[in-house]
């Protein structure tokens, strides 16, 4: 019965700092006034509370319900609970109001914190008492980055039988899933999950694939979106081009493939990988002759096709599309492993990143597939000594994989890139079955093999005598011609010191670079980490606090493909609701307070007493 | 049987400045990284597993934390912020406290106020004890020669006499150390023979400190160096040679040279460390418990009272030199009646005795146990 | 045999996964031997774009009229193939599939044999592809309603999401209320947001909405039809039987915990004061976290793993139990800041978003973390007179290489997710398959984690392997997004494989009336002819094989097509043909 | 050289043919023996199929399901074994030892059980040595429609009939 209700209001910050800019003072002021509220109490950061000292209070104050208040308010939610049990009252009474539960980055987060406490006091939840506007949907979706997510996301978003728009930064959609030979736990081809994809994407009415473009701004509302898509010059037209690979022989410049990640070399005029979506070539501005010299020199590719599909002087352009909804997959980059200094990336030839080793044991790499050490050699055109990857240098004897490169650490990134361990392990799988002789280390700390068939994956690996040791590698040196990996072996008590042929770094996966760009264009800002913030971890982990704007695989956080794959199609799931109903669920940001406190209070008393 | 975990040490270390031991995710980093880790002894780490899980028995009769120079080069490189060097720092405290049979030190680490308060007490009393003296046997405006004010010879014979105490003090708590790794150890049977052909390791390290050159950052060492040899010779210069340097007016040089060189050093070395602890400009002066700034405290004071009392007395003014000497006793007694057995200052004598006692373990380790003990089993893969 | 035929043969090295046992040049040079055989190639990946292209620019070109393609399992990328097909104006079921990767080059080492085997079966796809004729898919109206089985966190998203997408769905939950497992939790890790909370907008979302059909204890007892066209047969306890038209099944029925008896050594049973997961979270939301006695429990262990990781038990990882613990580890603190928390792990797996930060902080709580080795979990005994515990937990510590003993008053068993026992009911009457542990198997884990081998039916949350319930909510809405995706196609394109009866050879001797199991094939008393209504059949030849006047043929599985096949298979390598 | 026997299968598409994927996948190695066919459900397999596979030179015919009560269509394979059952007699009337044909239960999740399978029945054909067949029955080889009546002959000169 509401007029026996008295509700104590506890605010206490658990100490994030997500909500430090909000003025705890004037929120308890409002929830004062709630009707049901008997009394507001502020305790701070991370106050230390004793059970008994806070039952005596409540029997005291004569309190039937509690609110905590704060950020991340669960962290007091035992204490009040077993305080409200000691106290006879019923620990069921003890309610939550967390500020991110309307996302983390808010217009006005004092409007919002307000809304919430009031829904928690009258324990409604906010999101029915903070009723979302649906506005008119435009059923166009733009999905920015054509990596595994983005490809699936728009593969669904036009099965529904809707126009969908992939941007890509590259000239090929594919993503870092392309760059991939196996994957684990089933050790099937990457290329042959993802491909067929790519040429579904490719191949489908309802999908346009601007390449070679990236998002520059976005303005207008949820459900209606304009965007300006800057489509660099390609200078091929890929209608045109066949692939026949003429251009490629006569292009005199040579770059590090990207690609290959740098392994090898490309052309100025190149194809990703043969498998390119679309499958024509593209021209590296920024290495090409012709556009170096602004047409002085050379345009032999140009005078060598024989579709006449090379359009040198190609200028970027700028094209406007009206979405409705905003699907951001922009996956993430690889961790920059010449940071850590000791583990001799960039200066020890044979220390690997992840995705270098990925390309090197690729059927479709520089070596077939092949595992080979670098090996110095003259390079003719520059006349220096370069370590290069031959198929026909010798095999390494023995392969280090280093885990958490860059992850699970404070000096670098905190969080945990949750695919390493698996893909480690996939590695040393590979190793194995390539070079039956060698031997074969991993280095870890735990090994997170927490998927459907992946524990099963890891047994497996350590019965192909991989060995296993717990402990993080410290340095590896360069020692009389080999390196040297030293690490502990807290296992078996010992410091191990052994000579390698190759080391390979389980480098972190970061957020992509142009995501703090992308973030302020979309006008939604990244988390601590730089990963995308969902709207809700639990219930709703693929919106951001921006109607319309959703996120869909490693952008918001690292995950592994089927992770991804699932993740891409919940967005699908979200935007094929929108475009079906024809109106979009707007964020309850900005907020009124009074309307969603309005409503919870009738809510509650619409409520049927228990 | 089983060793009993007990949750309630790693509180009880937070109070000798291991606070960030908890956060240790036994990735082992920190071990792999130290060049001392290896074989017999491998550390931060597993010392900072004892720590966590509250294995008093084993944690005391470990030496590794006295194998540790703190170099931090482990708290740099540590995922976790963690700091095994700080942790090493504060287990070589709580040993401390361990070793000490009169619990002063446990107490001193403890709290900072009982220690403070110990020294003012000392240092008063040492402060009246010799005004008394001085008035009773000599003259405020002498300061040598006849009817001095504190003559050197009897500040010499004082000296000695808490000298005496000190060692006793501190060769009691060896003898616990000593006890606790290696002696009460029914795992480890030195021969006889083994203590005296190692003995030479504890005047060796003492001396030239030549473990802690091996750590890869080279300027600590260099410092602690100076710090050493500076103290050593003053303390040299006080037990034997006070009067070259109290005795005027002649001015005995070579006493003198090396008195000045030395205060140099002192001054220089507790500025460096001063300014370094303020501004963490070094990894192992990031994190300062009071003892440590109690300790540069007494080591500035004694240092300044002791400069200026020399300038003062050298400059004819003996009845403020005088006063001065006063002061300055009253930094080095206690300075020495408490730092030296019960805190940091203690560890000029712990640390080479651990060198000692490290090697004589580790040889009665790979006497006993057949190659098969993992412990001395040093991986070379080959 | 057919004069007529063009026949494109392709063989994929899909990297060197097929072409490192199986000498493809090989394989190409013998079929291109082959009558009919128009042309034979070989290239790195079949399924990617040049590959595609390769085919369709052939059947242009060269005027292919059948295809071949000798790559991986047909159930991987039959309709891959067939799409190109079709690009290329060809009928799509002239394709035939040689697995020569799955089947061969995968389970072979040595090349001689497996090329050998690769060439029989390239050969048997030629011989049966002569005979293939082109086939046309029917459409069949999609009804727009779902079933949704299971009412906990992912079955109530899939309803929700629907629901709220203007679809009519069931939602169908044996218990009496919905919320599942995650109702049983208090708060959710990392962010220790209100478990209760979460639901209870679901639950309300769910009730309100007029299109969400809420059966609780009611149990699905069959399902007939096909996709897009299912009828399903609901009992509700107390109530009516329903019959239900549906377009689609997502089958939600989540995991149940592991029994903590049956690892002895844990004491789970015999002590009062060892608890499971579930019951320390009832404590903790009763604000009674206390011991069998009522005493305030001064130390508190937490055991992972509990039947997960474990080759006695359940080989694979639980996915969230290490997150719960941590969680737990937090609360414990919280409601007991007296109380010293143990928490024994065999790895922690910490690896969301927010997780390994998660684990800082629960290590700065001063939790005592202590890892055992997996598959020996630490042993619980009652404590010796005189300790300042109840317990004993025996452990033996790997980070440290001690056997030690941990006080305890309270441990707490993190019990591991398995597969529910009625699992194999559920499958069975949905059609789906079940893995060795008794989750279901999806189509594939990457290509369609939450489809299944039966077209409509989806598979989403800890039904299909364990997971947390950002996860759960993700597969959850990616099932939502296949069936909207069909929904708003309103129609579908069943498969053209049937049954067919041939009035002409039928002798009305009803024999396969009683065979087919989907009553598809109806007789008709005044022809005394049967025939088969296709859209209905599924098939599975059943019939086919049984008809005495060989009347009924199996649309893309004729009998000449797979005796074509068997002597295609024998041709080369039988001991009498060489 | 040993002698190689050669193994017709006849793998239904939703149990059997997923097992033997699984085998692939999960890299279970067996022996080369086996040459698979791929059909929707056991039910389909003829017991034509098995006598042409003979007549055409396979040394066995391996049959599988799957297990009872799993059927992708209900029942399918409770029809096989009955049928199966017939055949056995069918095959020894063609002076066929019956351990060359072998009907089994493989699940989707059986990879580890399929490839035992191919191997032990590879070795135990290896045993037996080549499948011999009297020339009246190889003639049939490459005679459909008289396979189909000698089939449907003997089947009902064994009195059975095919009752769901």
């Amino acid at each position: 019965m509401a007029s026996t209700t008295r509700v104590g209001v506890y605010f206490c910050h658990a100490g994030t700092g997500r909500f430090d800019g909000i003025d705890l003072g004037d929120v308890a002021a409002y929830a004062h006034e709630l009707p049901t509220v008997a009394a507001t109490v502020e305790l701070g950061v991370r106050p230390r509370l004793q059970p008994d000292r806070l039952a005596a209070e409540i029997r005291q104050r004569q309190l039937t319900d509690i609110v905590v208040a704060g950020d991340s308010p669960g962290h007091f939610k035992p204490v009040f609970t077993r305080a409200m049990a000691l106290a006879g009252g019923d620990p069921r009474a003890v309610r939550l109001a967390s500020f991110g539960e309307a996302g983390a980055n808010v217009t006005s987060p004092a409007a919002v914190a307000k809304a919430i406490v009031a829904c928690a006091v009258y324990g409604v939840p906010l999101g029915l008492a903070a009723a979302p506007v649906r506005v008119p949907v435009n059923p166009a979706t733009l999905v920015i980055g054509g990596g595994v997510a983005g490809i699936e996301t728009a593969l669904r978003i036009a099965g529904g039988g809707y126009k969908v728009y992939l941007v890509e930064r590259a000239a090929t959609i594919g993503g870092h899933m392309a760059m991939f030979d196996k994957t684990f736990p089933t050790l099937d081809c990457a290329a042959c999950i993802l491909t067929p994809k790519m040429v579904a994407v490719g191949q489908h009415e309802n999908i346009q694939i601007l390449n070679c473009a990236e998002v520059q701004s976005i303005q207008g509302t949820p459900g209606d979106f304009r965007v300006r898509v800057l489509r660099r010059a390609r200078r091929v037209d890929p209608d045109a081009c066949t692939a026949c690979h003429a251009c490629r022989e006569v292009c005199p410049v040579h770059v590090p493939s990207e690609f290959d990640v740098g392994i090898v070399d490309r052309k100025a005029i190149y194809m990703s990988f043969p498998q390119a979506v679309p499958n024509a070539y593209v021209i590296d501005g920024e290495h090409c002759t012709w556009v170096q010299t602004e047409g002085a020199k050379c345009g032999a590719c140009a005078k060598r096709c024989p579709q006449d599909a090379i359009h040198l002087d190609e200028e970027p352009r700028t094209i406007e599309i009206a979405v409705g909804n905003i699907v951001v997959a922009t996956g993430y980059d690889i961790f920059d492993a010449h940071r850590i200094e000791r583990y001799g990336y960039g200066r020890l030839p044979n220390v690997l990143t992840a995705l270098e080793f990925e390309r090197l044991t690729n059927a479709s790499g520089p070596t077939g597939g092949k595992i080979v050490t670098r090996i110095p050699r003259l390079n003719k055109r520059t006349k220096q000594e370069e370590w290069v990857f031959d198929a026909e240098a010798p095999a390494p004897t023995s392969v280090a994989i280093i885990h958490c490169v860059g992850s699970r650490d404070a000096n670098y990134n905190s969080y945990c890139s949750r695919v390493c361990c698996m893909y480690s392990l996939k590695f040393a799988h590979l190793v194995k079955e390539k070079l039956p002789g060698a031997t074969c280390y991993q280095f870890y700390i735990d090994m997170r093999a927490f998927g459907k068939g992946y524990e099963e994956f890891f047994e497996r690996i350590k019965d192909e005598g991989v060995f296993v040791v717990r402990g993080r590698t410290a340095r590896v040196d360069a020692r009389d011609g080999h390196m040297v990996v030293r690490g502990e072996d807290i296992v078996h008590d010992r410091i191990m010191e052994f000579p390698v042929d190759m080391v390979v770094l389980a480098a972190a996966l970061q957020p992509a670079v142009g995501t703090p760009r992308l973030a302020q264009a979309l006008g939604v800002s990244p988390g601590a980490d730089g990963w995308f913030t969902e709207l809700n971890y639990n219930s709703d982990p693929t919106a951001t606090n921006r109607g319309g704007i959703f996120v869909a695989g490693v952008c918001q956080g690292p995950k592994d493909i089927p992770d991804t794959v699932a993740q891409a199609s919940a967005v699908a799931a979200r935007v094929l609701s929108s475009v079906i109903c024809g109106s979009i669920q707007i964020s309850r940001d900005p907020i009124s307070t009074t309307a969603v406190e309005q409503r919870a209070a009738a809510m509650a008393a619409a409520r049927p007493e228990a | 049987m089983a060793v009993r975990a007990n949750p309630h040490l790693i509180e009880e270390l937070e109070k000798y400045g291991a606070q960030d031991v908890v956060k240790c995710y036994h990735c082992g980093n920190c071990s792999a990284t130290c060049p001392f880790s290896g074989g017999t002894y491998l550390f931060p780490r597993k010392s900072m597993r004892y720590l966590q899980m509250g294995l008093e028995s084993r944690l005391r009769a470990t030496l590794e934390p006295w194998l540790c120079y703190y170099c931090g080069e482990c708290s740099d490189q540590c995922p976790r912020e963690a700091e095994p060097g700080e942790t090493m720092m504060s287990m070589r405290r709580w040993l401390t406290s361990r070793y000490d049979f009169t619990g002063i030190s446990a107490l001193f680490y403890r709290s900072w106020r009982a220690e403070l308060i110990a020294i003012v007490v000392v240092a008063l009393l040492t402060g009246i004890g010799l005004t008394i003296f001085g008035l009773t046997y000599g003259d405020l405006n002498v300061y040598d020669g006849e009817g001095a004010f504190l003559p050197a010879a009897a500040i010499h014979r004082f000296d000695w006499a808490m000298a005496i105490v000190l060692v006793i003090l501190l060769g009691i708590n060896c003898v616990r150390m000593w006890w606790f790794t290696v002696g009460g150890d029914r795992g480890v049977r030195v021969p006889l023979r083994e203590y005296l052909k190692l003995a030479f390791l504890v005047p060796l390290h003492f001396f030239t400190q030549k473990r802690f050159r091996q750590c890869n950052e080279k300027r600590p060492w260099a410092v602690h160096l100076v710090l050493m040899f500076s103290y050593l010779t003053m303390l040299i210069l006080i037990m034997f040679f006070l009067h070259y340097l109290q005795d005027g007016p002649a001015i005995n040089w070579v006493a003198h040279g090396f008195g000045y060189a030395a205060a140099l050093g002192l001054v220089g070395t507790a500025i460096y460390a001063v300014h370094g602890r303020i501004k963490k400009t070094e990894t192992h002066y990031r994190h300062s418990h009071e003892t440590d700034w109690i300790f540069l405290g007494l080591l500035a004071l004694v240092s300044a009272t002791g400069i200026i009392q020399h300038v003062l007395h050298r400059t004819g003014q003996p009845a403020a030199a005088n006063v001065l000497y006063v002061a300055h006793m009253m930094g080095v007694v206690p300075m020495l009646v408490l730092e030296v057995p019960f805190s940091k200052w203690s560890h000029m004598a712990y640390r080479p005795l651990a060198m000692y006692l490290s090697a004589l373990r580790e040889k009665a380790v790979a006497v006993e146990s057949a190659p098969a003990d993992k412990r001395a089993a040093v991986a070379q893969t080959a | 045999m057919k004069d007529d035929c063009r026949i494109g043969f392709y063989i994929c090295n899909c990297g060197t996964n097929i072409a490192k046992v199986v000498d493809a040049e090989q394989v190409c040079e013998r079929i291109a031997g082959l009558p009919g055989v128009a042309c034979a190639r070989a290239y790195k990946y079949m399924c990617s774009n040049p590959g595609q292209e390769m085919i369709t620019r052939d059947i242009r070109e060269r005027g292919l009229n059948r295809v071949v393609v000798a790559a991986c399992s047909p159930r991987m990328h039959e309709p891959t193939f067939r799409k190109a097909l079709e690009a290329a104006g060809l009928n799509p079921y002239l394709l035939e599939m040689a697995n020569i990767r799955e089947q061969c080059s995968w389970v072979h080492d040595d090349p001689r044999a497996a090329t050998a085997k690769a060439c029989d079966l390239a050969h048997a796809a030629v011989r049966r592809v002569r005979y293939h004729q082109p086939l046309e898919k029917v459409e069949a109206s999609y009804a727009p309603a779902t079933l949704v089985l299971g009412g906990g966190i992912a079955g109530l998203t899939v309803a929700v999401e629907l629901a709220e997408a203007s679809q009519p769905v069931y939602l169908v939950e044996r218990e009496g209320k919905l919320g599942g497992n995650v109702g049983r939790a208090d708060l959710t890790a990392p962010y220790l947001d209100s478990a209760r909370d979460i639901l209870a907008e679901k639950i309300a979302r769910a009730e309100a909405s007029p299109k969400l059909d809420i059966l609780l204890r009611s149990e699905l007892v069959e399902l007939r039809g096909f996709v897009g066209n299912f009828r399903a047969t609901v009992r509700t306890t107390g109530g009516p039987t329903r019959d239900l038209a549906v377009g689609a099944v997502v089958v939600c029925t989540g995991y149940q915990e592991f029994d903590a008896t049956r690892i002895e050594r844990l004491g789970y049973g015999r002590f009062p004061d060892v608890i499971t997961s579930f019951e320390l979270e009832r404590r903790l939301r009763m604000g009674r976290l206390e011991t069998d006695d009522g005493r305030i429990p001064r130390y508190v262990s937490i055991v992972h793993c509990v039947g997960s990781r474990n080759p006695r038990y359940h080989p694979y990882c639980s996915r969230v139990c290490c997150m719960t613990a941590l969680k737990y580890g937090h609360e414990i603190k919280s409601a007991l800041p007296a109380a010293m928390v143990t928490d024994l792990y065999v790895d922690m797996l910490s690896f969301g978003k927010g997780g390994e930060d998660f684990y800082r902080r629960t290590s700065e709580l001063k939790t005592m973390f202590l890892m055992y080795e997996k598959g020996d979990p630490p042993r619980v005994r009652a404590a010796e007179p005189g300790d300042d515990c109840g317990l004993l937990v025996q452990v033996n510590e790997r980070l440290s290489g001690e056997v030690i003993d941990v006080p305890a008053d309270l441990v707490v068993l993190m019990v591991g997710m398995e597969a529910r026992a009625d699992g194999g009911d559920v499958a069975r009457t949905v059609g789906i398959s079940q893995d060795r542990q008794g989750w279901f198997i999806e189509s594939h884990p990457k290509l369609a984690p939450v489809s299944t081998a039966t077209e409509g039916v989806y598979i989403a949350g800890c039904c299909q392997s364990p997971k947390d319930i950002p996860d759960s909510v993700a597969q959850a809405r990616a099932a939502a997004a296949m069936v909207l995706a069909h929904v708003a196609q309103g129609k579908i394109e069943v498969d053209a494989r049937f049954a067919e009866i041939d009035p002409d050879r039928c002798s009305g001797c009803r024999m396969c009336n009683e065979l087919c199991p989907y009553t598809a094939i109806t007789f008709d008393p005044d022809e005394r002819r049967s025939s088969v209504q296709s859209a209905l059949c599924k098939a599975c030849g059943t019939c086919v094989a049984a008809c005495p006047s060989g009347a009924i043929t199996a649309r893309h599985f004729t009998d000449k097509q797979i005796f074509e096949q068997i002597e295609g298979v024998l041709a080369w390598s039988s001991s009498r043909s060489s | 050289m040993e002698f190689e026997p050669i193994i017709v299968g006849f793998l239904c598409n939703w149990c059997s043919y997923t097992g033997a994927d699984l085998a692939g996948t999960a890299r279970i190695k067996h022996r080369p023996n086996l040459r698979t066919i791929r059909v929707m459900c056991s039910g389909r397999v003829d017991p034509t199929f098995v006598l042409k596979a003979f007549a055409a030179g396979a040394d066995g015919v391996l049959v599988c399901g799957c297990h009872p009560g799993d059927c992708h269509y209900i029942e399918g394979n409770y029809k096989t074994m009955r049928r199966m059952e017939l055949l056995g007699q069918l095959v020894r009337a063609y002076g066929i030892d019956e351990r060359r044909v072998r009907l089994e239960w493989v699940s989707a999740s059986e990879g580890e059980r399929f490839a035992r399978l191919v191997d032990e029945m590879t070795l135990e054909l290896r045993q037996l040595g080549p499948c011999k067949l009297r020339p009246t029955v190889a003639a049939l080889a490459n005679d459909f429609d008289g396979l189909s009546r000698a089939v449907t002959a003997q089947v009902a000169a064994s009195g059975e009939v095919t009752h769901g």
